[in-house]
């Protein structure tokens, strides 16, 4: 039982859990919130995949990567977000 | 002779798949974003555990800090509008239980195929280590991720910069002319918390892009951090975006960008490609760099979580810290 | 004289860069327009004239140009090529003259001159496509080219006959690229060569080289309107009187006919064909359209439906001529290529002329329509006495050289067929002509207008095409007539 | 000191500065936008030259060199696709300067160009990386700045269209991404070369899996195509022609590169990828059939004819892998052009007539001849008729089918041909019916600037059609992909 072990099927269960909120999840806002869980499943991968033994010295290019994913994610979802927000207003004004 | 870290490391996991699950299932939507923060917060908590301090870093200050407040404020939003006109949330139909079943059986059958061939991959395989360290000393920073982010992989991080640029049109573009409903305002206590935390976070920011180059940090945390500063700024009206902003606000968005892709370009020539720093100028156009990019970042990332661009109307806008 | 090796292109060119200028054209530059179509047709006639006499002098013409690795588009100008396309140049320029006429005052003439030049350029292609592939993209252009020509009325009746014309020929040109996609595969290449390409293939796989010969008679027999993919031709009536002259005579089911000997002669070879045991069968079929199609003529009202019926039955003719397998019945087919179309054309531009001048559409309407209108009529009957077969007009000398054919090949049925269909041509025809010179009008059409207001550009076509009929027939052994240009042709393709 | 102007970075770097410039400088949007675009179109013609001249190009950016850095690489095909998105890029530049022109459309002049030139940005770049995890960010460049065009009009249906949008590219993105970690963990490298060696075992299959399904729901492959129609068909019409002609193809330019550069583990993967394909032109093309409006209509098609690149793709099995990419390389160039003209088309025949019903199109009084003329064109090509492109592309695909014996790709493509022949005739039809109308119809004749992009695209994928021959011999230039490291 290594961390990277346990932490790898961690961030599998992460991603399967986003996958199945973002394919059955009916809330807009639950969509984006599964989808990040998605992502961060995915910088399980990464993350563990650059672990080394201690006192081995990890693997700096997933570190990397994984930042940059986090970047890309929040610009992603802060777009998701502006789009729910607008169809939400033009909804009600529909409505009204 | 189990270690207790392991038995730290099954409970932190066991947590996070919990809270995952809890985050998703909870009825509430507000109950849904913090229970989605405090998952954010573990999974920081276990790539600490896999060595990793900067992505847990970036993760607590931008996968969950900004992006919780992303949320919170789309909440907001919603709730504002909804309330204006008695729209019920979630009107629409429930999906059938046989089809979420279904599709809930198919992504197990995914995830179980992804852990077995995850189970099948070599163990700490083959990486990049010896590579970078062998690069290191050419890179002009200390610190193996600054290296990797500004020097080895720079190109993929100027995209990445160009994707948050990409995000804060996107979402001007998205809320053009939208009726403002009211931002989220903070009470007076805890205005005048703020009042007091904030230079203790500019330097905090400040700090943490300083020691990017060779401890943990760099520009991304400290563009969060910073940008902390703007959602403070903006919650507690110390700062309202005007019109008159847009201009400078433009201008610090494409400043990270704008700056790294020129001096991307500047340095080929002469036997250099683009991106390939002289290494005696290395470290100062990588902290000329970082700064720039710190800036752009946390003048988007405030952007982004105020959205509207602001217009002739009093309200809308952002930051320009 | 001078030498051009690019003349054939030239010709091609003459109708294909006419269509974009007279589609820029605005509507009311009708003078414009009438001029640049009539001196582009009289351009193309000249220089087809002196292309005969070029490859008439031995000249080989061959422009290849590679379209894919290994795969050309291949203008050639061989004897077969001039034959067709003297035919389309010289209908083409007298049919313009008509159309002009015709639609003086219509509505989209932009469009019409520019889609009947297409079409023209389309014929022209298929006339010297080198090899199949080529054949394959104007046969193509051809069903395009013509579809608006067919739907040109814009009405609900033009467009269901429109959709059904291009339902048939764009599923057949789908199995015609198919067919020569297998070509490709099979032979290495789509050449067309006198003797054929698939000797060897038949050899080996006669399965496969069967099944090919079917797809591709099967493709081309839609546009040829070989029974049972026929249905569309008298649907398409509905087409302005020009353009179903143009169908008839030169373009559409010409193209198919045409398609039909290059495939047998030039792909197959006509050797191998009959090895296969797979012209036997078309001839049959060819027989069998000929009687079905006078048949159904019989019973038909409407003039043009008629005389469509009738093309059914005339044009299998030639695809009869070709699939006897003997020389002399090929000279037939060739032959007929020509004489139909003159014929045809005759004929349409004048049920033309009197749906335009009389109103008259229908059978039943034509009393008496030989004294208002005697030009028209004196044409009509000419070209219909030549479908029947009446010596020496035209359609004589292709029948004669078909029986005579038929003998050759030891099927002897061949003249009960053609005796059978000349009967039945005199059937539906006879009873036209007597109503238009010997029934007196009805009283209730005492209202109409004495003498009819249609124009030299109406009146003179039809007169000229059954000048030429006569001409072709009377003159078939003269030198450079369509009778003598065949036999150069059989000569090749049966490699005597 | 002299600086290096490397036409790849320019082919990058240009529309960068181009949208950076465009955005802080609103009011000369428009103009930063065409200058960017003409000097970007000379950056790739220069690229050509001298991929033509030298064979591919390598530049390893930083001075690193794969596998720790990030190395740009220009061969034929790259050229190719980089050309197909500077001229249709180009052309549909020109028609937004007249779709984009009235006064009430001030902020959507004002956000199309920087959003735009940041699209060309990420979708140029992915013609030019050679390494997986940069291809994943130059995706999500795209898709931010992709579904910000398709919300521009900013109606509901837009705004809903391009929400789902959104949700299907971050999913695909992150499917992706996951691949690519699983690749790190197994060869413990991201670069192209890198993968060409690799041994196929089980966690490469379930990465490369997991990359295709990202891939096929951002190219909106049956069955994940749901996203596509409703936001190509309810964008603007500029928007929607970069969308249908340029973007779907990136991803569809990867999945062709991992097939060049890893062989598909298994022939039975490679035959459900030609079963998807086959679903989609079936179910798109009745889709199509049955779409009311016309726009809804084209982004159908779009469907439908993806599908037919992935027949391409699979059509002679694993064996003929190495050629079949050249069957789909063709067919995505062909399609680019041709659904550009044909939605900017649409867009102008809207414009003009007021709606886009295609009941209706025959009820209306005005006939914008030149714009319906081009559709015609469009769909000549779409539908694969010669000598366009399309037909030299369904050519080469029916080909390799035949030779592979492989008779059920020929029936797919036959049928498919079918279908595009009934849905497109349903509009042409309707274009040249007169009788419903007591009015008489007012026919544009002459020239519309407005109208001269659409129909330069349409002819051009028409025209094209007769130069396959040199086209296929470009693309191959620098194949196979080690030739030339």
């Amino acid at each position: 039982m290594t961390p990277d072990l346990i932490y790898g099927l961690t961030g599998m269960a992460v991603f399967g859990i986003g996958l199945v909120g973002a394919l059955c999840a009916q809330d807009r806002l639950r969509r984006v919130l599964a989808l990040k869980l998605c992502s961060v499943g995915a910088a399980f991968v990464l993350v563990v995949g650059a672990w080394r033994e201690p006192p081995g010295a990890p693997d700096p290019v997933p570190h990397a990567l994984v930042i940059t994913g986090i970047v890309v994610m929040v610009s992603a979802t802060a777009v998701a977000l502006a789009l729910i927000r607008r169809l939400q207003t033009l909804e009600a004004e529909d409505d009204a | 002779m189990t270690d207790p870290l392991v038995i730290f490391d099954l409970l932190l996991a066991l947590g996070i798949v919990a809270l995952a699950i809890a985050s998703l299932s909870v009825r509430d939507r507000f109950a849904m974003i913090v229970l989605f923060i405090v998952f954010g917060l573990f999974s920081a908590l276990a790539w600490v555990r896999l060595s990793a301090p900067d992505v847990a870093l970036a993760e607590a200050a931008i996968g969950t800090g900004v992006t919780g407040a992303l949320l919170l404020k789309t909440l907001h939003h919603l709730r504002f509008v909804e309330s204006r006109t008695a729209i019920t949330e979630a009107a629409c139909a429930p999906v059938p239980l046989g089809v979420l079943l279904a599709n809930a059986a198919f992504c197990g059958l995914i995830t179980l195929g992804l852990a077995v061939a995850f189970l099948g991959a070599p163990s700490a395989g083959p990486g990049f280590d010896a590579l970078v360290a062998e690069a290191m000393p050419a890179s002009g920073v200390d610190h193996p991720v600054t290296g990797v982010l500004l020097n080895f992989r720079a190109y993929d991080t100027l995209m990445e910069v160009v994707v948050l640029l990409a995000a804060v049109i996107a979402v001007w573009q998205i809320e053009r002319g939208l009726s403002d409903a009211p931002a989220p305002a903070m009470g007076e206590v805890w205005q005048g918390f703020a009042r007091l935390v904030l230079p203790a976070i500019v330097v905090i920011g400040t700090y943490l892009l300083w020691v990017g180059a060779e401890a943990p940090g760099g520009a991304f945390q400290g563009g969060a951090v910073l940008a902390a500063v703007g959602l403070l700024l903006l919650l507690t009206r110390a700062y309202v975006p005007r019109p008159e902003h847009r201009g400078i606000a433009r201008g610090a968005f494409v400043l990270g960008t704008g700056t790294f892709a020129l001096v991307a370009l500047m340095v080929a020539g002469g036997g250099r490609v683009a991106f390939e720093y002289p290494l005696d100028h290395a470290k100062t156009l990588i902290l000329l760099i970082e700064g720039m990019v710190t800036i752009s970042i946390a003048v988007t990332l405030a952007a982004l979580f105020h959205g509207r661009e602001p217009v002739a109307l009093p309200k809308g806008g952002r930051d320009d810290t | 004289m001078m030498d051009a090796p690019l003349l054939p292109l030239f010709i091609l060119l003459t109708s294909l860069l006419a269509s974009p200028i007279l589609f820029a054209l605005p509507e009311r530059a009708a003078g414009l327009r009438t001029s640049i179509n009539l001196s582009m047709a009289a351009l193309k006639v000249a220089l087809v004239g002196w292309l005969s006499l070029k490859v008439a002098q031995g000249v080989i013409y061959d422009l290849r140009f590679e379209m894919l690795p290994g795969l050309e588009f291949k203008l050639q100008a061989d004897p077969l090529a001039i034959l067709f396309i003297a035919l389309s140049a010289v209908l083409w320029l007298i049919t313009t003259v008509y159309s002009v006429g015709y639609l003086e005052h219509g509505p989209h003439r932009a469009r019409f001159f520019g889609f009947f030049s297409l079409c023209v350029a389309a014929t022209v292609g298929i006339a010297m496509s080198g090899n199949l592939f080529t054949f394959l993209l104007f046969y193509e252009l051809l069903t395009l080219a013509t579809y608006p020509l067919v739907i040109h009325r814009g009405d609900a009746a033009a467009l269901r006959a429109g959709r059904i014309y291009l339902i048939y020929t764009l599923a057949g040109g789908l199995v015609l690229l198919l067919g020569t996609l297998g070509l490709w595969v099979l032979a290495g290449t789509t050449d067309f060569t006198p003797g054929g390409v698939l000797a060897d293939v038949a050899a080996e796989t006669p399965l496969a080289a069967q099944l090919l010969f079917i797809v591709l008679i099967g493709a081309l027999g839609v546009k040829a309107a070989l029974f049972p993919f026929h249905a569309w031709l008298p649907i398409a009536m509905v087409a302005p009187a020009p353009v179903s002259a143009l169908l008839h005579a030169v373009a559409v089911v010409k193209a198919g006919a045409f398609g039909i000997m290059r495939v047998v002669y030039e792909v197959f070879g006509i050797e191998t064909a009959q090895e296969l045991g797979l012209t036997a069968p078309l001839a049959v079929l060819a027989g069998i359209t000929i009687i079905y199609g006078s048949l159904k003529a019989i019973t038909q009202d409407d003039i043009k439906k008629r005389l469509a019926y009738s093309t059914v039955s005339q044009v299998s003719y030639i695809t009869l001529g070709v699939a006897l397998a003997s020389p002399i019945a090929a000279v037939g087919a060739l032959a007929h290529l020509i004489h139909q179309g003159l014929m045809k054309i005759t004929m349409f531009m004048a049920a033309g002329n009197l749906a335009e001048g009389l109103g008259a559409k229908r059978v039943s309407q034509m009393d008496s329509v030989g004294r208002i209108m005697p030009g028209t009529m004196l044409a009509f009957t000419l070209a219909a006495l030549a479908m029947i077969g009446l010596p020496p007009l035209a359609g004589f000398v292709s029948k004669w050289y078909l029986a005579q054919g038929g003998l050759d090949a030891g099927q002897d049925w061949v003249i009960a067929l053609l005796l059978g269909s000349s009967l039945l041509n005199a059937i539906y025809f006879l009873p036209m002509l007597h109503r238009a010179w010997f029934r007196d009008a009805a009283s209730d059409k005492a209202g109409a207008p004495g003498r009819p207001r249609i124009g030299w550009m109406l009146a003179a076509p039809p007169v000229t095409t059954a000048v030429l009929v006569l001409v072709a027939g009377g003159l078939a052994n003269a030198p450079f007539s369509p009778l003598e240009w065949t036999r150069f042709i059989v000569a090749i393709e049966y490699q005597e | 000191m002299t600086l290096d102007l490397d036409m790849m970075m320019m082919a990058i770097f240009l529309p960068l500065f181009g949208a950076i410039a465009a955005f802080i400088l609103p009011r000369a949007a428009a103009l930063v936008g065409l200058v960017t675009l003409a000097l970007t179109t000379g950056a790739v013609i220069a690229l050509g030259l001298e991929v033509r001249q030298s064979g591919a190009v390598v530049l390893p950016l930083g001075g690193w060199g794969a596998p720790l850095g990030i190395d740009l690489r220009a061969d034929g095909l790259s050229v190719a696709m980089l050309a197909l998105t500077s001229a249709v890029g180009f052309l549909v530049s020109i028609a937004a300067l007249d779709a984009l022109k009235g006064a009430d459309q001030a902020r959507e002049r004002q956000y199309f160009w920087p959003l735009w030139l940041l699209l060309l940005t990420g979708i140029n770049g992915v013609y030019l990386s050679t390494d997986i995890f940069n291809l994943y960010v130059m995706i999500e460049v795209i898709a931010l700045a992709a579904v910000g065009l398709t919300v521009l009009s900013a109606t509901r249906a837009a705004v809903q269209a391009g929400l789902e949008y959104m949700y299907a590219s971050i999913l695909g993105a992150l499917l992706f991404l996951m691949g690519v970690g699983f690749i790190y963990l197994q060869i413990g490298r991201l670069d192209f070369t890198g993968l060409m060696g690799a041994e196929p075992t089980a966690a490469l299959i379930a990465a490369v899996a997991l990359m295709f399904v990202g891939l096929a729901l951002k190219t909106a492959l049956f069955p994940l195509h749901l996203w596509l129609p409703a936001a190509h068909a309810n964008a603007t019409a500029p928007a929607s022609a970069l969308l249908s002609g340029l973007v779907v193809k990136a991803a569809l330019y990867i999945v062709l590169r991992l097939a060049q550069y890893m062989p598909f583990p298994s022939e039975t993967l490679l035959t459900l990828v030609g079963l998807m394909g086959a679903g989609a032109v079936i179910w798109g093309g009745i889709q199509a059939l049955r779409a009311e409006r016309l726009k809804l209509l084209v982004a159908w098609s779009t469907v439908a004819q993806i599908g037919l690149i992935f027949v391409a793709f699979a059509r002679a099995g694993e064996v003929g892998l190495t050629e079949s990419w050249k069957a789909a390389a063709l067919l995505i160039l062909a399609h680019g052009i041709a659904k550009a003209a044909m939605f900017l088309a649409a867009g102008r025949i809207k414009d003009e007539i007021g709606h886009d019903v295609i009941r209706d199109l025959d009820r209306a009084p005005v006939r914008p001849t030149l714009a319906q003329f081009t559709f015609a064109l469009a769909a000549i090509s779409l539908i694969g008729l010669p000598p366009s492109l399309g037909f030299i592309g369904k050519w080469s695909l029916m080909e390799g089918a035949l030779v592979a014996g492989y008779w059920h790709w020929v029936a797919v493509t036959m049928l498919g041909t079918l279908l595009s022949v009934a849905y497109f005739s349903r509009v042409l039809s309707a274009f040249l019916r007169f009788d419903r109308i007591r009015t008489p119809v007012a026919e544009h004749q002459g020239w519309a600037l407005a109208d001269a992009a659409p129909l330069t695209l349409a002819l051009t994928a028409i025209g094209l059609g007769l130069m396959a021959a040199p086209i296929l011999r470009f693309i191959e230039i620098g194949y196979p992909f080690g030739a030339a490291l």
